[in-house]
């Protein structure tokens, strides 16, 4: 009787809930494990490709810096210019969703329009090296973007994992012990409630026997002392028939306890 | 005749610009500096050249954009000594060198001005070279209008502003548009400038004047393919002191796309291998941008671009006695500042297949 | 500077046209006289100018040539110190000039000794005279343009040599052949003086 | 999480000048009528505390989606950006160009390294 269990009476009735339930819980251990399972499996991909995505970023973007000293090369320091005239976002994200097990992954979408913000810089040189430059930095970002859902998506699995797996975890360590404690507990009540019956009623015979046994001495006494008692004495014994049956019958119901 | 008086006035500082030509990086000093694996050792073979130790007072980690700026400043330094000793016509000359750098340090200032930016951070940014005495005042200016007066007031380029544009036009027109119409104004200028000094001066500048005349038109034709650039501004954009002007200036104007511009310059006979070799190695793959065969040949281009002024800035030292020669080291100073920044970046960047990219002087 | 040139040339000209003209037309033609003027000057007189000429041109010239180099020696020298003592015979080149104008200039003083009038006009003087004029013009001139010639291509020597010490023989040889321009006018200078008998 | 996205549509950076310059010229960049940027510029004199402020308004502003920075810029806010948790906007740390990639101190690879390792 270790271990914690419900407070529940030990019924019967309890006993079938209780086994109900112990079993609802497992499928849904069964279940909460499996999804946990398609989750890892998605998360060990995604895990995979941030890793590679932020070291192929470390590229990209020495890629673009690059493109940006061309520009300097050719152009000179346009970065105040630059700042100066931004103005308005053409290259955007859109959010869209993805649905694993469940769980709703946000990705992130380039969307670009086409913008003219610096459109003529560069125009008397080194215009073609700003285009050039432009082009890379947005592949560049394209990269981040991706990047950016997949961290994102691995944030939010890396959280769902987490709850999934307490979950999981709580009620196989947690609910399925509690319950089967709790069954245990109520069949061992049970069975206790069952002996102390069983002996009572081996108690309640022995004394209806020796009570049994004195009318019977009062009998033979009284048949002795009275004519008659022959006629008499066939209905103790199958009184005595029913009663060594009942016992029987008291394990498997209470209900027809018909004695008390 | 122009040596029997030309070093009265500046045969000393033709001696000392010489002097400063001759310490411009050469063909083995650039080798030694592409060999560097970090720019700790890049600072130290640099010290070994005739720039000295002009980082050693950097903390470390130097960045690139450091160097570039110390570079520049030793280049002004240099400049601001010979300014200082110049007289009459080299002191205009001089200036007119630095009409350049104001132009961007105005159009700087004017970008500011209208995003209404805190002016006084602006100033640190200008190039050094184009500082005048009464840039601060331009920063006083709260609206485009006053800017506008202020402009016209104060700075040395008074005359392009009033010739070329008005006031409203500082605020509707694209600051990309006013920097070159007044590059156009400026170079046209000092070509006229040229003429008056005369001689061999003329000649020299003229070719190298000519020649930036017609880079410009020609990238601002690229350049405006596809954009919202009409094509009456574009021509308007055109200086008219090129070799290509009037005929090619006028086709270029309609042109519109990289195959006309070669036509064009088909009739030109430096520029005609310009666009055969770049073509060729933008098939052969070298062009960088790849799939687009437009931006290749031009982003080649400005590389022939590149080598072709430091080839014809390299020609005005064969001659003596006249001023295009401080005009051109400092061309040539500014191409190995870049040459420098790009090496840098190489080395900062690991990108070690580029960095053969640039252009040697000597 | 061009309009100004152009307006002295211009008054000079009308000047001496209307001069001409005047006197022309006054019927006083004959006052405009060279052979006159040839003869009536004195010997000493030209042989005074022919001397000034000889020395001042010469000085002149080897002047003109040492500001020439010096600048450009000066110049180069800041930034390439080594060439300063090598490129100083730049400067002596020049100087040489100056030398030829001074030892011309002693040789036909040592013409001139002074004379009782009557004993001036001599054939033999006005050729002294004339002689020792034109020979110091002679002098003088080549003296001038050869210490321009040494000069500038001695301020390209001390440039050339400091952007390349291999230069500096090579351009000497230029430099060699220009000095000796001056040698000429010596020599013919020698040689008019030479002719010449003393005045007395 | 689906709601929360809704609306987010721009990237915001921290960066250098350099990094900036390069993702405005892709266009990213967004002025505000009341000209609030949505890129923060940081130099070598910015102090962590401004850095700091910076971060803490672009992230709690409603149309970012991510959120680019630079890792040595990160560097210098590292316990804020450990402390960060939120999922948007997405915090994505970025090389710049005179500091290359470091695995190691990224905060988001760092948990990734954990958990690929166990």
């Amino acid at each position: 009787m270790s271990g914690p269990r419900e407070a529940i009476f030990p019924t019967r009735m309890a006993l079938t809930n209780t086994k109900l339930r112990l079993k609802g819980a497992q499928t849904g251990h069964s279940l909460l494990a499996k999804k946990r399972d398609a989750l890892m499996t998605r998360f060990r991909a995604i895990l995979r490709k941030v890793d590679e995505a932020k070291r192929k970023m470390g590229r990209v973007m020495q890629l673009a810096s690059f493109s940006l000293a061309e520009v300097t090369y050719a152009t000179g320091d346009i970065a105040y210019l630059v700042q100066e005239q931004a103005k308005n976002a053409s290259f955007r994200v859109k959010a869209a969703q993805e649905n694993v097990s469940g769980v709703v992954l946000p990705t992130f979408e380039v969307d670009r329009v086409a913008g003219s913000d610096f459109n003529l810089t560069g125009l008397g040189r080194g215009g073609q090296q700003v285009i050039k430059s432009k082009e890379v930095y947005a592949k560049a970002l394209e990269t981040l973007v991706e990047l950016a859902s997949l961290q994102t998506a691995f944030m939010i699995l890396d959280e769902v994992i987490r709850a999934t797996n307490r979950r999981v975890n709580a009620i196989e360590h947690v609910v399925i012990p509690r319950l089967e404690n709790t069954i245990k507990f109520i069949i061992s009540e049970l069975d206790e409630m069952d002996r102390e019956e069983f002996y009572r009623l081996k108690k309640v015979q022995g004394k209806k026997k020796r009570d049994a046994e004195a009318a019977e001495a009062l009998k033979k006494k009284l048949a002795i002392e009275a004519g008659e008692a022959a006629e008499e004495s066939a209905k103790p014994v199958s009184v005595l028939v029913d009663e060594e049956v009942g016992p029987g019958d008291l394990l498997a119901t209470k209900d027809e306890d018909v004695i008390f | 005749m122009e040596g029997l008086f030309f070093n009265v006035s500046a045969g000393f500082l033709e001696g000392i610009l010489r002097g400063y030509k001759a310490g411009l990086l050469t063909q083995a000093q650039y080798a030694t500096l592409t060999q560097c694996e970090t720019l700790e050792d890049f600072r130290m073979q640099l010290s070994a050249t005739d720039y000295g130790n002009f980082l050693a007072n950097e903390p470390l980690p130097i960045s690139t954009s450091k160097i570039s700026d110390k570079a520049t400043q030793v280049m002004v330094d240099q400049f601001h000594y010979l300014r200082s000793n110049a007289v009459a016509p080299l002191d205009k000359f001089l200036d007119y060198i630095t009409y350049a750098y104001m132009i961007d340090n105005v159009i700087l200032l004017i970008t500011g001005t209208l995003h209404e930016r805190d002016t006084h951070e602006l100033l640190e940014r200008c190039h050094p070279l184009g500082v005048f005495d009464t840039m601060p005042a331009l920063c006083v200016a709260t609206n485009v209008e006053e800017l506008y007066q202020s402009v016209l007031v104060e700075t040395p380029l008074a005359p392009y502003f009033r010739e070329c544009l008005s006031a409203s036009d500082l605020d509707d027109l694209n600051i990309e548009i006013i920097r070159n119409t007044l590059y156009k104004a400026y170079l046209e200028d000092f070509d006229n400038f040229c003429q008056s000094i005369g001689g061999p001066t003329y000649d020299a500048m003229h070719r190298i004047l000519a020649f930036e005349a017609d880079r410009r038109t020609i990238n601002i034709t690229i350049n405006s393919f596809g954009t919202d650039l009409s094509k009456e501004q574009r021509a308007r954009l055109f200086p008219t002191i090129g070799n290509l002007f009037p005929a090619g200036n006028n086709l270029l104007a309609k042109a519109d796309e990289i195959e006309q511009v070669r036509a064009v310059c088909d009739y030109v006979a430096e520029y005609r291998h310009f666009f055969d070799a770049a073509a060729s190695s933008a098939s052969r793959g070298n062009g960088g941008a790849g799939d687009d065969p437009t931006s290749a040949i031009a982003a080649t281009l400005e590389d022939r671009f590149f080598a072709t002024e430091v080839h014809l800035n390299k020609l005005s030292f064969l001659q003596q006695f006249q001023y295009s020669i401080f005009f051109s080291y400092f061309k040539l100073k500014e191409q190995e500042i870049r040459s420098l920044t790009w090496i840098a970046e190489c080395i900062a960047q690991d990108a070690r297949d580029r960095i053969q990219d640039f252009i040697t002087i000597f | 500077m061009g309009y100004g040139s152009y307006a002295t040339l211009g008054l000079t000209t009308a000047t001496a046209v209307s001069v001409g003209l005047y006197l022309l037309l006054t019927g006083k033609g004959e006052t405009f006289n060279v052979g006159a003027f040839l003869e009536e000057t004195s010997p000493y007189a030209w042989a005074s100018v022919g001397i000034g000429l000889c020395l001042g041109l010469s000085v002149l010239g080897a002047g003109w040539g040492i500001f020439l180099t010096g600048a450009s020696i000066l110049g180069g020298g800041v930034r390439a110190p080594r060439i300063r003592t090598k490129n100083l015979i730049s400067i002596v080149f020049c100087e040489v000039v100056a030398i030829y104008g001074v030892i011309m200039a002693i040789v036909f003083v040592q013409k001139v000794e002074s004379v009782p009038e009557a004993k001036l006009y001599t054939p033999s003087n006005y050729f002294t005279g004339f002689a020792l004029f034109w020979g110091g013009l002679t002098v003088g001139l080549c003296n001038l343009f050869c210490g321009i010639a040494v000069g500038m291509t001695g301020s390209t020597a001390a440039i050339a040599d400091a952007a390349d010490p291999t230069l500096f023989v090579r351009i000497l040889v230029v430099e060699v052949f220009a000095s000796i321009m001056g040698l000429f006018g010596l020599i013919i200078g020698l040689l008019v003086g030479g002719k010449a008998a003393n005045i007395e | 999480m689906a709601q929360n996205q809704e609306g987010r549509n721009l990237l915001a950076i921290i960066g250098d000048e350099d990094s900036i310059t390069g993702v405005l010229l892709a266009g990213v960049g967004q002025v505000s009528s009341n000209q609030k940027k949505n890129f923060v510029i940081v130099d070598a004199k910015t102090q962590p505390s401004t850095i700091e402020a910076a971060f803490n308004e672009l992230t709690s502003r409603k149309d970012i989606a991510i959120l680019l920075i630079n890792q040595h810029i990160a560097e210098k806010i590292r316990p804020t950006m450990d402390k960060y948790t939120q999922t948007f906007p997405t915090v994505l740390e970025i090389p710049s160009k005179d500091h290359p990639y470091d695995p190691s101190k990224d905060s988001i690879l760092k948990r990734v390294q954990k958990l690929v390792g166990d």
